[in-house]
C-alpha cells in the first residue's frame, strides 16, 4: 500500500546516494517537481535513467547529482540541445558522466523487461549501428527456432522510479492517461517507486476499464503536488509551457547563469510550498 | 531572377510533403517532416495515418506540436498506446510504410548520426543521440531524409553511424541483417535526390532559382546528378497557403501558453 | 483499411482449407457467429490456436473442420470438459486432432510476439512441467547478461485471426473494452484479421485517449453481427448465458445429439439471419 | 455423533479462506478457490487484493462467477488489463504473495495433473490443460491447494506433472529452476494438510467429525500425521452465514440469466 505523504518524505525514504534513479515521462507528464526536490536534498553518484532526459535531468547533471546516465535521446524537444548535460560530457563541468546510451526501441524493451521481471529484452534492432560499438550492453540473442540473430539489452530495474500523474484515490491507487510513455513499465520495474499527483480524490473514476491504473499496492508513496509535471504538462489538467522550454535554451547555456536560476527558482522555493513547484511559469523571462 | 515568392525551407517542407501517398502509415519526426507529413495529410493525403512515437495513432493535429508529445498529438489521435506498444508492435512488426529521419550528419548512402561529433568517448560535441532513429531506419518498409543543405550536414562520411542508411554501397545494408528497403530520396531546401544502384543519393531535381553549383558547393562528397535532371514544381498556391495557415495557427497556438 | 462485409463474405474471403486461425476471446467477446459461419462453409485442415478452446471450438472440432489444435486450457468454463475436443483426442472422432500444448503463460507470450513481430517468446515459464517433454515447440535460452536459462516459444502468427469486439466506426476503426484478453495481440499477429462487431457507430467515443482502439488499417474486415459473442458477453451490451454453458455439457456428451443440435441451430441459421447469431438463447433446453 | 450443521464443502472453503492474510494478493482460480477467496475479503480481509487471470486487478464481486472471465469481475476491478500484461507484470514479475491451484491428480509433493490421465499420446481421459497453472506454481510466493478427498484424486504418483510442486522431495523444486516457495497447504474437505520438513502433505488439523481412518482411506500415498494433530476449529456463525449469503447471492443472479 502506498503511502500519501509530502514529496519531501517521500524523496528522503526513498532515494538515496548511488541510487539507480528513473524520473520517468515521455514528454508529458515529467515529475518535474520531485526532481527539483532531489536537487534540493543534495543527492550525490545517483544513476539516471530515463528514454528522453530533458530538462529537469539538465537540471540535475548541472546540479552535481548524477555519475551516469543510462538514456536514448537527450535534447531539449523542439528546442536544440541540453546544455548541462553537453558541458558534463564535454566538459566534466561539474562532474564528469558516465553515458550507457540506446536507441528508444532499446529502453522501452528494456523496461517492458524490467516491469515483466525478465532478465533481458530481445527485439530487432541496431541493425548496422555504431551503438553496438560503444555500448557493452548491447547483446545478442538467437531464435531457438528460426536462428535469427537479435538484439538483447539488459532489464532496467531501478532502485526507484519517480512519476507524475493525474490522479490518485484515497487509497493511493493512480490514473494516468493521455500519451502515457512507459511509465507503468518504469513504477513496475523498480524496487520503489514514487507517484506525484494533481490531485487526490473520493473515487478515482476511470474513463474505461482499461484505463491505466497502478493499484496502490504497485506504489510506495502517493504525493500530491499540484502542477509538479509544470513546464511539461498534465493532460486534462494544464499545458504545455513551450515558452519555458525555448527560454531554458539561454537559461542553461551559461553555467552561472544557470546557478543563478537554480538558486532563485528551486533552492530558495521549498516543495511544500505549493506554488514553488510551477517556478517555471511564474519566473522564467519572455 | 527574382527572389521566388516562397522560402528554401517552405520548398523543403512542400516537396517533402509530395512523397507522401494516401494510403501511407508515416513515422513522423519534429520539425520538417511534421510540417511535411500534416500538409500532405491537409493536400492530397487526407486519410494518410501519422504515427508520432510518443504513442500517439492516426493523430490529426490541428497545429504542429512542438515536442514529439504534445497533448495536441494525443487528443486528436484515433489512440494513444504505450512507447513499448508503438517500438514493439507497429515499428517493429513493419506497419509503418514510410520513416522520416533526420541529422547532423548525413552521407552519400544515407548513414545518419545523431550521436556525437568528434571521438565518442571526448567528443567536440555531444549531439542528442538515436533516440527512435536506429530502428525507424531498419522497420519501416521506406526511408525519407531531410536536411538543410549544407557541407557539415552532407558530409563525405559520418563520424557515427547511429543509423544504418546503405552503409558503403550495394549489399551492405542486408548484409547488416536489415530486409527493408532504406532510405530512398532526401529532401532538402535545394534539392531533391533520389538513391541510384550504387545506393548513393543523386540529385534528380533542383528546386526553382537553385543552380547545380550551389548544391555542388554545399554537398560534402562529389555529388552527381541524374542526367534527365528536372526542376521541382514550384510550389502551388494551395501547397503555399495551406502550409503558412498551419504554421500562423501553430504560432498563435504557441505564444499564447 | 478494413472493409465493412458480410459475415459470409468475410469467411469467404479470409478463411481457408488448411489455415491457421485464431478465434480468440478470453471468456468474453468470443466469436461464436463467425466460428459458426465457418462451420457452415465446411473448412477442414485448420489449425486452431487459442488459449481457451471452449465451445466454438468444441463444435468447430465435432464437425470436423480442424486438424490440429494450439491451446493452453480446452475445457467449458465453471462447467467441465469439452467433449466434442475430448471425443476427437480420445477416439478420432470424426477425426484425429494433433495437439501443440502449452500454458497460458506462454501462449500469451507467444502472441504478443507475433504482434510484436518477432520470430519467438522468453519468458519464465514450464519450470518442471512435463508440458516441456511432449511438446518440441518450447526451448530454452540463455539470458546474455545472467546466464539464466528461460523457456522459450515460437511467436503465433496466424493465417487470420477472428475476434468479436463492442463496435466500430464507418471507417472500420474498431473498439473493445472490459476483459480484452489477447484479442489485440492476435489481430495483430495475424496476416489477415476480421472483426465482429456489435454495431456500427457514427463516432467511436472511446471512453479513454488510452482505449483499446484497433486503427481500420491493421483490419481486413468488419461485419456487423449483434449477439455474434453469444452465449459470451459483450460488456455493456449483454450478458454472458451461463445456462447454454451448463446445457451444452450434455448435448456435447452425445454425437448423435450433438450433430441434430447443430443441424438445428447452425445449419439451418444464416449468418445473415440477425437472430440465428443467437441460437443458444432461443433454442437451449433449460 | 450428530451431522455437523455444515457441509464438506462449506468447512473446506472456509478452511481455505482462513489461510488468506488481509495483505494477500491472490491469484484466484474458479471453483472452491474463488469462494474462499471472497469469503476472506468479505470477513477477515476486506483489503486482500483478488486477481484473475483473465486479466481483472482487485476485483470485487458481488456474486461469484461461473468462470474467470465474467463481467462481474471486471465491473467490479480496480483495473482491467490484457492477459499478456496480467501473466508478464502481474505473475511472472513475482507481485502475486499467494496462488491457488486444484487438478484431477495431486501427489504428496503437492505436484499437480491437469493434463492428462494415460499416455500423453493415448490417453484415457484427456483433461483440460495446464491453463494458468505452470506458471502460478513457479511464480507466485506461495501455493495453496484445495481438493475433494479422494484417493484417485490424492495419488501416490501424478501421471503427468502439469505444475510443479516440490518434484520427489527437497531440493527438487531448486533444482527445477524455482525460487519460489511452491505449495505449502493442502486444504481438502476432510482436513488441512502442510507441508514438512520433507516436502511431503501431511496431516495438522481434521475437520470437525473426521477420523484419521477417513484420511488414511480416501489418500493415495501412506498418509502421515503431525504429532500435535489438531481439530479444525468448527466454522463460526459468521463465517456461514457470509458463505451462503454469497452463494445464495450467486445463484440467483446465474438463474437469472
Amino acid at each position: 500500500m502506498a503511502d500519501i505523504v509530502p514529496l519531501e518524505e517521500a524523496i528522503l525514504r526513498f532515494v538515496h546516494d548511488g541510487d539507480r534513479l528513473a524520473l520517468e515521462g515521455f514528454t508529458h507528464l515529467i515529475p518535474f517537481a520531485a526532481g527539483q526536490e532531489i536537487i534540493r536534498q543534495g543527492r550525490r553518484d545517483l544513476t539516471l535513467i530515463r528514454m528522453t532526459p530533458d530538462l529537469i535531468y539538465d537540471q540535475m547533471i548541472g546540479m552535481g547529482c548524477a555519475s551516469k546516465l543510462i538514456f536514448s535521446w537527450g535534447g531539449n524537444p523542439g528546442v536544440g540541445s541540453l546544455h548541462r548535460l553537453r558541458d558534463a560530457v564535454e566538459h566534466g563541468w561539474p562532474r564528469p558522466i558516465e553515458l550507457e546510451e540506446h536507441s528508444h526501441a532499446a529502453m522501452a524493451n528494456a523496461f517492458d523487461a524490467g516491469a515483466a521481471g525478465l532478465p533481458f529484452a530481445a527485439f530487432r534492432g541496431y541493425v548496422g549501428s555504431d551503438l553496438r560499438r560503444v555500448n557493452p550492453n548491447i547483446a545478442t540473442v538467437v531464435c531457438p527456432f528460426t536462428g535469427e540473430a537479435l538484439a538483447a539489452v539488459p532489464a532496467i530495474r531501478p532502485d526507484t522510479s519517480i512519476i507524475h500523474a493525474q490522479r490518485a484515490d484515497r487509497d493511493g491507487n493512480v490514473l494516468l492517461e493521455g500519451i502515457v510513455g512507459v511509465q507503468k513499465q518504469a513504477v513496475l520495474a523498480a524496487t520503489h517507486a514514487i507517484v506525484t499527483v494533481e490531485e487526490i480524490v473520493d473515487d478515482l473514476a476511470p474513463p474505461s476499464v482499461n484505463a491505466v491504473v497502478l493499484p496502490t499496492w504497485a506504489i510506495d508513496a502517493v504525493c500530491v503536488v499540484p502542477g509538479g509535471a509544470r513546464p511539461s504538462y498534465a493532460f486534462g489538467y494544464y499545458d504545455r509551457d513551450n515558452v519555458a522550454y525555448v527560454a531554458w535554451d539561454a537559461i542553461s547555456r551559461d553555467r552561472d547563469r544557470f546557478l543563478s536560476w537554480m538558486d532563485e527558482h528551486v533552492f530558495s522555493a521549498p516543495a511544500s510550498d505549493p506554488a514553488a513547484t510551477v517556478p517555471h511559469t511564474r519566473e522564467l523571462p519572455r | 531572377m527574382t527572389a521566388p515568392a516562397w522560402t528554401a525551407a517552405e520548398m523543403m517542407t512542400i516537396a517533402a510533403s509530395r512523397q507522401l501517398a494516401p494510403d501511407d502509415v508515416c513515422f513522423v519526426g519534429i520539425g520538417a517532416p511534421s510540417a511535411a507529413c500534416n500538409l500532405a495529410r491537409l493536400l492530397h493525403a487526407p486519410d494518410i495515418v501519422l504515427v508520432y512515437e510518443s504513442g500517439t495513432i492516426g493523430t490529426r493535429p490541428d497545429v504542429l506540436p512542438l515536442s514529439i508529445g504534445d497533448g495536441e498529438l494525443c487528443s486528436t489521435a484515433l489512440t494513444t498506446v504505450s512507447v513499448p506498444e508503438m517500438f514493439r508492435y507497429w515499428l517493429q512488426a513493419g506497419r509503418i510504410t514510410k520513416g522520416f529521419l533526420g541529422g547532423a550528419q548525413i552521407d552519400r548512402y544515407g548513414n545518419i548520426n545523431t550521436t556525437v561529433i568528434g571521438p565518442y568517448d571526448r567528443p567536440r560535441v555531444r549531439l542528442p543521440g538515436g533516440g527512435g532513429a536506429p530502428e525507424i531506419a531498419s522497420s519501416c518498409d521506406e526511408v525519407l531524409v531531410t536536411a538543410t543543405h549544407a557541407p557539415r550536414t552532407l558530409v563525405d562520411r559520418v563520424e557515427f553511424v547511429t543509423s544504418l542508411g546503405h552503409g558503403r554501397g550495394p549489399g551492405d545494408r542486408r548484409a547488416a541483417g536489415s530486409t527493408t528497403v532504406g532510405p530512398t530520396t532526401l529532401i532538402t531546401d535545394l534539392c531533391v535526390m533520389s538513391v541510384d544502384a550504387a545506393r548513393e543519393f543523386v540529385v534528380e531535381s533542383l528546386h526553382v532559382g537553385v543552380t547545380r553549383r550551389e548544391v555542388v558547393e554545399a554537398t560534402g562528397w562529389p555529388v552527381r546528378f541524374v542526367s534527365d535532371l528536372v526542376s521541382t514544381p514550384a510550389p502551388t498556391d494551395e501547397e503555399l497557403t495551406t502550409l503558412r495557415d498551419l504554421q500562423a495557427r501553430t504560432e498563435r497556438a504557441h505564444a499564447a501558453r
